[in-house]
Parts: C-alpha cells; structure tokens; sequence
C-alpha cells in the first residue's frame, strides 16, 4: 500500500530544499565520524538516511540540531546559511526530532514529557487538565492507550519510544527528525507511525527517517542519502533502488550471508529428556500471570507477542531480575528460587535486556570492560581475567561482531547505537551460557550485523545452547526458532513447534484470541 | 496540671542551656553544674546546644513551655537574646546567665551574669608579661617577639583576650606581636600554627595562647623542632585546666591565668537567691587567680579537673 | 636536615595531610560509588577515642604491643563503623547521605561517652611516632598514607574491584543485571572508609598525644570531599582517580599551610581559600581554559565538538 | 501539586468511587510517610513529656525554624536538579551582618533589607554561573562560595554587632494570635516562602524544567529545554532564600554575628532530603522539605523536654531518632515501590 506522492520532486527541480548540508565534517578525537558529508531535504518528503551502525548516521543528525558543533561545511535553511548552537534553537526554528536513544525524563509524567517546554497555560500557570487532554489525545492518534498521568518509567522502552515520536509529532514543525523510532515496535504501531508520517509530509513537511529495516524504508520513504564509514556514499530515489543495490552502497560489498539464514527444521523433538529450564505457574502481581515455559537444550524458543504482551516481563523473572511471586522454576530439574540476576547468572543463564541504554551500558568505561563486565562479576573482584585472556576475548568479539570503532579502549558511551548492542550481546556470549535470554538483541542492528547475529545464535543453538528469543520483528523470531509460544496481555496463550509457521499465522492467533477474549468479557 | 516545675512541690527545677562540648574547660563546667543541681536537690533541664545559637533559643524557649522555675544559660554568643529572654520575662521566669554575657538593651531582662570577664583575663596575661619583659626576651636582643595563637575567629574569648592583652604589652615599646593566627581552640590547630611559625620565624621568645589546649599543641611544635619550651620560647595561656597546669609545673609553659570552669555551686546559690526573691548583685564575677610554675606545682596534686 | 631527618615546610605539608589523604582515600571510592560517606570526622574521633581510653588503661602506658593492641582495637571498631554505614545504604536503601550523618551525630557523641567528655592525653612513644615519627628522613604519618594510597591503587587495578566500583557508581541496574554484587561492593567500601577514617583519626590523635571527642576531625569530611573533586572524581559517581585524590589532599594541606606561612590575618583566611579554590577549578576546567585560548588572538580554540554544548 | 490522585478509569466513576479507591500515587508516599511519622514523633513524646501536645509547641517549631524552612525551599531547587548548595549557612551568616552593620552605619532598614537579599542573590548568580558555563561541581563551586560569603562575614565585622533598629525589632516582635497561640510573622513569612516555591514547581514552566533537569539532563537539553537558565536560576533562587533566610535569622537573634550558621547548610540538606526529596535529583516537593524541618526540630524539642541527657548522650539519642525515622519512613514507602 505505498503511496507515491506527486509532491515529491526530483533533484535539480525548482523547489528549494528546505535545509542543506554541504561538506559536513566532525571529529571526535581520532574518530573521523564525518567526512565532508552533504544532505538534501525538500519539504513534503521522507528522506532515509542509510548506512551501517556507525556509518554516521546519528552524528549527521546532531550536526544538523545543534547537539554537536561542526568542524567544517556548511549549512543552510531555507536557503540561507545558518547554524544552530543548541537543540533548543534547532526547535525554535521549526526541526522537530526523536533521537535515536529515548531522551525523555523518566521522573515525569507521560503528559509532561511530551509538552515540556510547551505546555498549554492558563494566567500564566500550567493547565495541568488540558496538558492531560492533550497528550492523551495526541498519543491516541498514534494507537497508544496509556494514561498520560502516569510517571514515564513505569513503562517498557518501547512504549518510552512511542512518547518521544508523540513528542516530536505533536508540534507544528517544518522539518521532522526520527532516527531509528521503531527499533523497538512491532509492526502494529509501525504502521500507525507510518499513518502519521504520511499525512505530515503530505501536509509538506520534511521527514528524516533512519531505519535499519529496508522493508520499510521501501514502504515509507521517497528518497535516500547512503552513508559509509562517515563518508556520502550516493543520493538515490528510494524507487529507482533495488533492496540488493542499497545493501551493496551501504557494505561496499555484496552481503551473502543474508541468503544462508533460512533454518529450516527443528533440531532438537521438543518435549524429550528432561527441559534445562523450566517454568510452572511462574507469575508476578500486575506484570504476569502464571506462565509454563520449558526450554531444551538446544533449543530455540521465540516469545511472539504485540508490545507490552508480558515477554520482557516473562523473561526478567526467568532471570530473576524480577522476583515472581507465584511459581516455580527448575533448573536442570532442580527447583531454584532465583533471588537476583546474580543466582541466575551462578546457573549459566545469562540475559540481555531490551533496554540498552538504562539497563545495558555502562557508559563511562571502555569497550572491554563492558564485554568483560559479567565475566569479571561471576568470577569476583578478586580473580581479575588475566590480561592475555582479556585482550584476546575482547579482540575476538569485535572481530567476530564487526564492532567498529574496532577499539578495545573506546568509551563505551562514544559508540553508535548498533555497536552499543554489539558489545553488549558479548558481554553475555563471553560468559559462555548454557542458557541465553535475548530480549530484542538486534535492536538497532543494521542488516549485515543482524544476520550475522542470527547466524551466531544458531551456531550457538547447534552446539547446545539453549536460547529463548524475544523480537518484535517477527520474521526474525520465526527464522530463529525450534519452538514457539505466543503471548499476550501478559499470559501465553498458545505453544507450537515451529514448522514453518508464518508471520500471518502468529497475528492469526492473537487476533483469535482477542476475538475470544471479546466474547467472553 | 501544669508542666513539670512549679513551686508547687518545693524543689526547683532549672532549666540550663549549655553552649556545647567544645572543650574540656567546657565538660568541667557542664559536670559541675550537674553535680551540684543533685547534689541540691534541684531538678536539672540540660540541654547543650552544639555550639549554635538557635539551638539555644529553642531549648530556651522549651523551657518556657516547660514552665520551668528559672533559667540559666551560658550564650553562645553575646547578641541576639532579646526576644527570647522578654519572653521569659512575660512568663515570669527569671533569668541567669553564666560563663559569657549578653548584649542587651534592657539588663532586666536577666536578673545577674555569673562568669569570668574575658578582657581581664588578656590583660593579666599582659601584665605579667610586661613583668616579665627581660626574662622573656629569650634570644636578647632587646625586643620580645610574641606570636599569639588565637581562639576561634569572632568568639568573644579571642576577642577579649586579645584585646587585654594588647591593651596591656602596649605599655612596653620592646614587647611586639608578630604573629596572629587563630588555633581554633584545639592543641591540633595550635600545633600547626606554631609549626608555621617556627618555619617563617626564628626570633620568636614568646608564645601567648587564648587557651591551653593550644598553648600544648604549641609545646608540641617547639620540641618537634628541637627547641625547648618555655627557656628557648616561653609560653603564657588562659585557662588552667589539668593539662595545662602539669605543663606549666614541668616548667614547659611559664605562666597560665585561671579561668574557672566550676561555676556550679555559685550558681545554685545565686538561683536560689533569686528565687528567694533576695537581692543579687548585676555582675558576679568568679573567683580566679593565675599561676606562675611555682604555684602550680604546689596546687596541682588537687587540681579536680 | 635535623636529627637525622629533613625538617621544614615540605615535610610539615607531607606530615599535616597524612589525615586528610587517609579519609579522602576511602572518601574516593565510597563517592566513585554515588555515595557520599559524612561520618569519617565522627569515625576519626571514635578511632582516637578508642585508641586513648586503650592505651590510658593499659597495664604499660607506654609499651609498644600498648600501642598496637590499642590502634587494632580502634581500626577494628572503624571497620565495624563503616560497615554500618555500608549496611544502611546497601541493605536498607537509605540515600548516602542521610545515612552517615546519623553517624556523623552520634559518632561524636559516642566518642565523648569513651572520653567522658575530656581531653584525654596519653604517654605512649610508639603512638606518638605515628605522626611525629621519621622512617627514612620522611614522616612517618606521610608513608603510611602513601602506602595506603600505593595499596588502594594496587587493589582496585590490579584486581577488578576498582572496574566494578566504577560499573556500581556509573550505571548500578545495568551492573545488578550483569551479575555484579553491588551490595558486597558499596559494603566494602563504607568499611574501607571507615578503615581509612579510623587511620586518620589515629594519626591525629598521635600528633598532639591527646584526643578531644568534640574536635578531632571536625570538617575532615569538607576538606576530603574537596581533595577528591579537586582530584578529578566527580560527585556523579563513576570514574576515580587516586592520583587525583593525592594530589588534591596534598594541595589543602599546603594552602592550610600557607595561610599563617604568608601571615593572612585569621579573619581573611576564608577569603584567601575561596579565591584560591575558585581559581584551581577555573584552570582545571577545560571550558575556562578554552575561553582564555580565545581571548588569545591566534591560538587554536579548543572547544570539542564532541562536547554537547 | 498537580492532583492525580485517581486511577485512570475514573473518569466515569462517581465522586464515592474515587474516594473510596483512593490511593495516593507512588511519588507522595514519602511525604506522607514523612508526615505520618512527624505527627507519630509527636504523639509519642506527647504521652510521655506533660506540655509537649500544647499546640503553642508547634506554633513555637515554626517559630524557631522559619530561617530554616526557607533555606530547605532554597536548597529543594538545588538539590531538584541534581546539584548541593553548600554556601547557604554562609549566606545566612553574611546576610546577619549586612543587615546588622548597615544599620549601624545608618542606613534606612529597607535599604538595609535590600541590600541583604540582593548580595544573597548575587552570590547565588555567580555560583550558578561557575557551575553551568565553567562546568565545576556544584559541590566544589558552592564550598568557594561557603568560604567567600563567610570571610566577607568576617572583612565586615569579626565582633557581633547588635540590631537595634526599631523596624527590625518592630518586625521581629509583631506577633499574631490564632486563639491563645501565637505565632510571628517570620514564622508566615516562612509558610508563605513554602506556599510560593510550592507553585512554581507544580504550575511554571521554570518548575517543570527544575525536575526534568534532575531526571535527565542530557535529555532536557535535548529536549529544548532553558537548561542554562534554570540551572543558574535555582542557584539564584537558592541564594536569594538563603538571604530571605539570613534576615528571617537575623529578626530571630536581632544581631549580625561571623559565627552564625555554622554549619546550618548541613540542616537544611538533611531536612530536604529526610522530606523524601532525592538527592540524585528529579523527586521530591518542598512540603517534604518543611516536614523534614519539623522533623529536625521535633527531634531537638523532645531532648530539651526530657532534660536528663548529658551532652554525649543528646548526640547519640539525636542519631538514634533520625535512625529509627529515616528506616520507618524507608519501610513505610518501599512496600508499594
Ligand atoms: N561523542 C563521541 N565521541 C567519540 N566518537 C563518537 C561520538 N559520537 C559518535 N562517535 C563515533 O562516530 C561514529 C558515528 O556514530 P553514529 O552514532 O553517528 O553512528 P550511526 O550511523 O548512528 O550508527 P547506528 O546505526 O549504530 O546508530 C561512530 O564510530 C561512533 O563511535
Ligand atoms: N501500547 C501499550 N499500551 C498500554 N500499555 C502498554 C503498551 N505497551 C506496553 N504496555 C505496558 O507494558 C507492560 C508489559 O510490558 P512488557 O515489557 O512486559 O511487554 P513486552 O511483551 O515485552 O513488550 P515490549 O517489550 O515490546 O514492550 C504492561 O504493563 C503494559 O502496561
Ligand atoms: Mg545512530
Ligand atoms: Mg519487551
């Protein structure tokens, strides 16, 4: 269902972009982020800005707001050379954008988190009832049923995500900035973003999007700038660009891997021998209700579910990152109340969490310590990794993950996005599992990288690892997965092995069941 | 039924509000107070405010709650009572001040002050120097340098100490301060002051401290620095206490005037007066002496504190 | 050079910051936690409390096991202390700061009830040399800070304490969910807090032979938190450096001195540090020293794009 | 505060159905853990200590700590974006002597009273402009700023000079009486300081941006938020009650001395922080902060009832109070957390 609007014009016609980059460089110490980049955007387009993780992607855009001060290039708005000194002056003129990590306060409100800095007053005092109309009314536009009164952090990153794009959609700007806003939402919310976009840039607004998902970047996008190695790669029409051509401009090479990915049969007839891990009645006031889950060795579980189905939750008591108040849980058939993710991580369970930058990085130390950090604490403070080990762990990782900057001594909080998520699927792939939780581990991933971490897991899965896989990207959980079970509002509602099951088939059964659920209440 | 205190029952209850615990001089005094109120048999409120003023007035004005029989306090500072002191007046509690003075407008706001007067205590420090002037110029050569390690800045002590003591060396052209510095009324900051001292100055005779507890820091220095207190530097301090008196009888410190912590039984006294509705004078002042190293030999097998 | 060992102001600066660097030590890596540890002036005094009351009740006053029993006994009690404190922040959750004020209040006044309130001098040549001794021409109160700094440093880099201190300070969900034991951690810091007050509070003691409950260590906490942001280590929690830290305590030790050196009158003190301290942020602070470079008319600027302005 | 006390359905439910399901949003428990446990402090000592429930005693706690209760709204800012003030009992110190010694030299007491609040408010301006555009820790910036105002303190006068002005003592006397209690005008000056700092966080935009600063601000300055305004501005807001408080404190103890306050920033952030405001920024109300002052005070008001305590032990019992309050509150709010 893509719309080709006539408003888009090609380059070169008489329409003035709205703002140009040209030459663009940034430097940040030795790191050459960007290289004499240039960008066009028009008004009434969606513009892709694609490139792999590090590519430059999330510099061009700080460049562009204010966040960042540029070394060289220039800038111009509406046809006159400007630069803005803060994010706050890049608002001021119109440029509306969601960055790619959350940044919101977790201490407030839903409501007061998209309105900061603009709430609605009345005799100069904020209208706290109107602020609340507001926001609900604009998150309800994007699907989103939450009570805005609620404080931001009682929710999952996802819907965390869905509050900043209601944010940047809610002004009345010239130019709208999205990197990377639907790296945690499932297709469902997807499309509403979608509907949204599409009637702003209708409306003749710029858009910038930056998606690691080609699908829709075809879908939603008219043109695109390629970025590699903080180099311009090519402008193109997003028609004029087969999916095989913009992965070549964005690897620099042909990608092969992509086509060894399909994993056809179960490996392992699940339900023999004893299960590794096993779930009875496990559940948590508020957050789950009692769930049976068990896991072979060997095995891949996929968790399927639409947003805030319970999988994240399900996951953190499997991990005891959260303490169940009802259930049981085995381990290897012996009963375990797992106390903290620490008893977890004693039995070989590892997990790494869908919420990267609260919950995953630890910003101020160096690459290495982040992947060595759950080593290092299951070993003790008292036995460090002897240095040998050390740097050959952490050399084979960047290797075998492509993270880039290849830099063991690199600080953490300097990386893009995807290689954030790189070091930290390390940290836990370093501790040598016999169990591994994945909650949204590609999140942010660009395509090489995750097809490469899909491979991995497989691989990993072949040797006997037992892995349960969280995705909102469904395609990806079916490829992965030996068995699946499908969730929603906060229970499973249904196990199957996975022979070839398809993407229409899940929403199949959550819609069923939501019909169910309809005539029962 | 109203509070605690009352003539009611015939004993007095008094309500005291100590300055703190800064110091042992301070502790000796607190005890003593203490002491003596058991001992009477009368019913003590203490309170010790931690060196700050407004703590002070709060248990003040707690005691008026209390509906005490008198108060008795000894400020932290001598300004900044009015207020709390009329309020006690209104109640008809009658107050006494000890150790320190205020400064108020209306002196009926307190029926007497018990206490040592600060500015004699300089200036007898002073005299004895004067006294003394040949004797203490150590190195002879016709001028006495005098560092003074000073109390904490802006307490009346320091103030007044200095200000005696400068009034009286004043006398003598010969006598010189050429140091001040404050020591913060403890034997660590009195150590670290002399330490500097003795570094920038060679020709130092004497050392005048606003307290012994300094005056022994400095003794520390001295010896520290190979010199020998009181011949190659003499020391002069106020107070008296145990310490302080065994230095000065080891011939380490040549000269310390009394400045008597044991206001207790005084005070008892003065507050039954008072209450008796006797007539007492404006100002008692405590009985106080000084002590050369003869004497404190002499006295220190029965010094209490 | 006198009896054998040098004497004059550097080695007063070396001997006089030998407590401040001790409880800045421990102040450094309770901070590198977010924490914030208030009760070490409080702590200090009990340590000297304890450490006199010990040596005064001694049968000898002046052996030397007097003086170790007696400065075991107090280290111990320290350690204890501090472990209250770890207890409090990382059992019961109470913020660091509110934590150890309890025990800055009633530390004194636990360290008074051992005193009972006086000035308790003690005889001891062993404790004195704590702090008047020289081992190798250098004070002895010196190379004993020094050596706990060398020791610290050797504990948290050459093992992975100081990484896990700085995973638990910089981002401590993150380091829960990857197994570290955050709870052991902040333990042991507020103990080794306590163990490095508890020195400083003995090394005070042994400088004047005497303990005065209500003004050991008073404002140590003040001059320790100074020395360890001066040193670089941010109050935020995170990175730390013990080099810094010495550094720091090494620099309030000389404008302490200076002070009476350069004859400031008492009542100028406090306006000679606040200049002076002004003044050493300013130059440490990139954004100053860019600012200078500006004004400077050719000099490269060295404002960093990286640095979200 | 803004007043969402309901639970999301309610928007149907009658005006019985809210009361009933009512239930007090997580982020006011402490407050009224705080609460509770001042009026349980308050009861209990009141069983035991004849004269403590009479209602003058808490007229008498305003009284006394009306310096103190805008000096916690001051450093609720502060301590609201993340940052410490450490100057404030310096200030206070200043303000007692600026007052003091201008009406010595004759100055007419409102000039007097200007000059006061604009120096407090210069000094906060300066720290504030130190921390933001220097980037120096606010603890650091603001110990500079305890050490500057006191030694100003000290230039001006190291004697204590009394305040004998009749507008002062006018002013520090005027009482008003509710019934057979009284209370001072220092005292509502303080409510109102409360009441006024109460608003702007909950309704402006600048109170908003002071939280969102504490939450995050990396986030808020990406947001677009006046980041560098507020930040200045709460130092700003702090000095000037610092100010506010120094003449508050100066009516109190109508005198302007060097040794004043020493020490009192130390209150004022222990009040704060035991009325549940986080010292890590972004949580916590200034009506917790003037509970947390009650609470100090109550504390203090039940040792000088009792009396009996030697020195050494008003510490250790002062510590022990704190103790056993800042757990109970820690249970009474970590059940639903
Ligand atoms: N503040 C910084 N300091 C140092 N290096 C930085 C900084 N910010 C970004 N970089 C580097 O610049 C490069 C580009 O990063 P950027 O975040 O723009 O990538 P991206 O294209 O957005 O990638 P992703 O898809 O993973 O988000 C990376 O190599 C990153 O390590
Ligand atoms: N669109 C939404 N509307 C309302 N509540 C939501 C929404 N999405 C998530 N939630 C909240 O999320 C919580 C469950 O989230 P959880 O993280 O367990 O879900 P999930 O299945 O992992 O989904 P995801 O990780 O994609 O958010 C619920 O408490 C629910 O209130
Ligand atoms: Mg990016
Ligand atoms: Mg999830």
């Amino acid at each position: 269902m893509r719309t080709q609007p006539e408003t888009v014009s090609p380059p070169g016609a008489e329409t003035q972009p709205v703002i140009e980059m040209r030459d663009i460089s940034i430097t940040f110490g030795a790191v050459r982020a960007l290289d004499g980049v240039s960008v066009r955007l028009f008004p009434g387009e969606v513009h892709a800005l694609m490139g792999e993780n590090g590519a430059g992607k999330s510099t061009l855009i700080k460049a562009l707001t204010g966040v960042y001060t540029i070394d060289s290039g220039v800038i111009t708005i509406g046809g006159e050379q400007h630069e803005f000194h803060s994010p706050a002056a890049s608002q001021a003129a119109g440029i509306s954008t969601v960055y790619q990590e959350v940044n919101l306060v977790p201490n407030l409100t839903v409501a007061e988190n998209m309105l900061l800095g603009r709430e609605p007053r009345r005799f100069g005092s904020i209208n706290v009832r109107e602020m609340n109309r507001r926001a609900r009314r604009t998150l309800l536009h994007l699907g989103i049923d939450i009570d805005p009164r609620t404080v931001l952090d009682e929710h999952p990153i996802a819907v965390q995500q869905l509050v900043a794009i209601a944010r940047a959609v809610d002004v009345e700007a010239k130019v709208l900035i999205l990197d990377e806003p639907t790296s945690s939402l499932d297709a469902d919310e997807v499309e509403k973003l979608f509907t949204v976009m599409r009637r702003l840039r209708d409306e003749g607004v710029a858009i910038v999007f930056v998606s690691h998902f080609l699908d829709q970047i075809y879908e939603i996008a008219d043109r695109m700038t390629i970025l590699r190695n903080g180099r311009l790669v090519e402008e193109r029409m997003v028609a004029d660009t087969t999916q095989l051509e913009l992965v070549r401009l964005m690897i620099g090479r042909e990608l092969e891997v992509l086509d060894r990915l399909d994993r056809a049969a179960p490996q392992t007839d699940a339900g023999s021998g004893t299960p590794l891990l096993k779930a009875v009645g496990l559940g948590r006031k508020n957050t789950l209700e009692a769930t049976d889950l068990e896991l072979f060795e060997g095995e891949v579980v996929g968790i399927a579910g639409l947003l805030g189905s319970g999988r994240t939750e399900l996951a953190r008591l499997l991990f005891g990152a959260d303490t169940a108040d009802s259930g049981e849980l085995a381990v290897r058939s012996h009963r375990r109340r797992l106390r903290s993710p620490r008893h977890a991580i004693d039995r070989n369970i590892a997990f790494s969490s869908e919420d990267r930058k609260a919950e995953g990085v630890v910003g101020d130390l160096t690459v290495a310590d982040n992947m060595l950090l759950a080593l290092q604490a299951s070993r003790g403070w008292l036995r460090p990794i002897p240095q040998a080990t050390r740097t050959r762990l952490v050399k084979d990782y960047i290797e075998a993950l492509d993270i880039r900057p290849a830099d063991p001594n690199a600080l953490m909080r300097n990386l893009s996005g995807g290689n954030q998520q790189k070091v930290l699927l390390a940290r836990w792939l370093i501790t040598e599992p016999e169990i591994l939780i994945l909650d949204e581990p590609t999140r942010g991933i660009d395509i090489g990288a995750k097809a490469q971490i899909q491979a991995k897991v497989a691989e990993l899965a072949a040797q006997g690892l037992s892995v349960v896989f969280i995705s909102a990207e469904l395609e990806e959980v079916l490829r992965l997965s030996d068995r699946l079970v499908v969730m929603r509002d906060r229970r499973k509602i249904h196990e199957q092995t996975n022979d070839d099951v398809s993407v229409r088939d899940v929403l199949e059964i959550i819609a069923g069941e939501a019909r169910e659920g309809e005539t029962r209440a | 039924e109203s509070g605690s205190g009352g003539n009611d029952d015939g004993t007095i209850t008094m309500g005291f509000a100590q300055v703190g615990a800064e110091s042992g001089w301070r502790t000796a005094n607190t005890k003593s107070i203490q002491e003596t109120a058991e001992a009477e048999g009368i019913d003590l409120k203490f309170t010790d405010a931690q060196g700050k003023q407004e703590n002070q007035i709060q248990a003040i004005r707690s005691y008026i709650q209390q509906k005490v029989d008198v108060i008795a306090f000894s400020p932290v500072v001598e300004t900044g009572f009015d207020a709390v002191l009329q309020e006690a007046k209104a109640a008809g509690i009658p107050v006494i001040l000890t150790d320190r003075a205020v400064d108020v407008e209306d002196t009926s706001l307190y029926e007497t002050f018990l206490g040592s007067d600060f500015v004699l205590e300089g200036e007898k420090a002073g005299e004895w120097l004067v006294e003394n002037a040949k004797e203490a110029d150590v190195d002879g050569d016709g001028t006495v340098n005098v560092v003074q390690l000073e109390g904490t800045t802006g307490a009346a002590p320091a103030i007044d100490r200095a200000e005696g003591f400068a009034e009286k060396i004043a006398a003598d052209d010969s006598i010189e301060v050429t140091a001040s510095q404050t020591g913060d009324f403890t034997r660590d900051g009195g150590k670290q002051v002399m330490e500097s001292f003795l570094q920038s100055d060679d020709s130092i005779d004497v050392v005048f401290a606003h307290n012994d507890d300094m005056g022994l820091g400095a003794i520390e220095a001295i010896e520290a620095a190979g010199l020998e207190p009181g011949k190659d530097i003499q020391i002069i301090t106020i107070d008296a206490v145990k310490d302080g008196m065994q230095a000065l009888a080891d011939g380490k410190i040549n000269f310390i005037v009394e400045c008597n912590p044991l206001l207790g039984p005084q005070l008892m006294d003065l507050a039954k007066k008072v209450l008796d509705g006797e007539e007492v004078p404006e100002r008692v002042v405590t009985e106080e002496t000084t002590f050369t190293q003869e004497q404190a030999a002499e006295v220190l097998p029965e010094r209490q504190y | 050079m006198q009896d054998g060992h040098l004497y004059g102001n550097v080695i007063d600066i070396m001997r006089n910051s030998a407590p401040v660097m001790l409880v800045a030590l421990g102040m450094t890596l309770v901070i590198a936690t977010r924490g914030i540890d208030l009760s070490v002036g409080a702590i200090a005094a009990i340590a000297a409390a304890v450490a006199c009351t010990r040596i005064i009740g001694a049968g000898d006053e002046a052996a030397l096991s007097t003086a170790v029993m007696a400065m075991t006994y107090a280290i111990v009690v320290c350690i204890v202390l501090g472990a209250w404190n770890g207890l409090l922040v990382s059992v019961l959750g109470i913020q660091p700061i509110i934590a150890t004020l309890i025990l800055m209040v009633a530390g004194r006044g636990i360290s008074m009830a051992i005193t009972d309130g006086q000035i308790t001098t003690v005889n001891n040549p062993w404790f004195s040399d704590l702090a008047s001794g020289f081992v190798l021409t250098l004070p002895l109160a010196f190379l004993v800070a020094v050596g706990m700094v060398v020791f610290t440093a050797l504990l948290t880099r050459r093992t992975a304490l100081g990484m896990l201190i700085e995973a638990v300070g910089i981002n401590p969900e993150a380091s829960r969910l990857a197994g570290v034991r955050a709870r052991t951690i902040i333990w042991t810091v507020y103990g080794f807090s306590g163990l490095c007050a508890g020195l400083a509070g003995l090394v005070i003691a042994a400088n004047t032979n005497s303990v005065n409950a209500n003004s050991l260590g008073l404002w140590i906490e003040l001059d320790a938190i100074l020395a360890v942001v001066i040193g670089g280590t941010s109050l935020m929690g995170g990175r730390f450096s013990l080099a810094g830290t010495f550094i720091g305590a090494l620099f309030i030790a000389t404008l302490a001195r200076t002070i009476p050196n350069i004859g400031i009158p008492s009542e100028v003190n406090y306006l000679f540090k606040a200049v002076v301290v002004i003044a050493v942020c300013l130059l440490q602070s990139p954004k100053a020293r860019a600012l200078l470079r500006v004004r400077r008319p050719g000099a490269p600027t060295l404002v960093k794009a990286g640095s979200p302005a | 505060m803004s007043a969402i006390t309901v639970p999301p359905s309610s928007d149907r439910a009658s005006t019985w159905d809210r009361v009933r399901t009512y239930r007090p949003p997580n982020r006011y428990l402490p407050i009224i853990a705080t609460a509770a446990l001042f009026l349980g402090l308050f009861g209990v000592g009141g069983m035991r200590y004849d004269g403590l429930t009479d209602p003058q005693v808490l007229m008498s706690l305003l009284i006394d700590n009306a310096f103190l209760i805008v000096l916690g709204v001051g450093m609720t800012f502060v301590i609201l974006t993340g940052g410490i003030d450490l100057s404030v009992g310096s200030v206070v110190a200043l303000s007692t002597m600026i007052a003091a010694k201008t009406l010595e030299l004759g100055w007419s007491p409102y000039a007097s009273m200007a000059a006061v609040l604009a120096t407090g408010t210069l000094l906060g301006l300066l720290m504030g402009l130190l921390i933001h555009y220097f980037d120096i820790q606010p603890f650091i910036a603001t110990l500079a700023g305890l050490f500057l105002a006191r030694g100003i303190t000290y230039l001006i006068s190291v004697e204590s000079i009394s305040i004998k002005d009749p507008t002062f003592t006018e002013l520090a006397f005027r009482t008003v009486y509710i019934g057979d209690y009284y209370i001072r005008w220092t005292a509502i000056i303080a409510l109102a300081t409360v009441a006024v700092a109460a608003y702007v966080l909950a309704r402006t935009r600048f109170g908003r941006t002071v939280y969102a600063i504490g939450g995050n601000e990396a986030s808020a300055m990406l947001m677009g938020l006046r980041v560098a305004a507020t930040k200045v501005g709460v130092y700003v807001i702090s000095g000037f009650c610092a100010a506010l408080a120094g003449l508050l404190f100066s009516l109190y103890i109508l005198s302007g001395n060097s040794l004043h306050a020493i020490g009192m920033e130390l209150d004022a952030i222990a009040a704060v922080v035991i009325g549940g405001t986080l010292l890590t920024g972004g949580r916590g109300y200034v009506l917790g902060s003037l509970l947390g002052v009650l609470v100090l005070g109550i504390i203090k008001t039940l040792i000088s009832f009792d009396g009996t305590l030697s020195s050494y032990w008003i510490r250790i019992i002062t510590g022990v109070l704190l103790l056993a309050f800042v757990i109970v509150q820690r249970f009474a709010t970590r059940r639903r957390a």
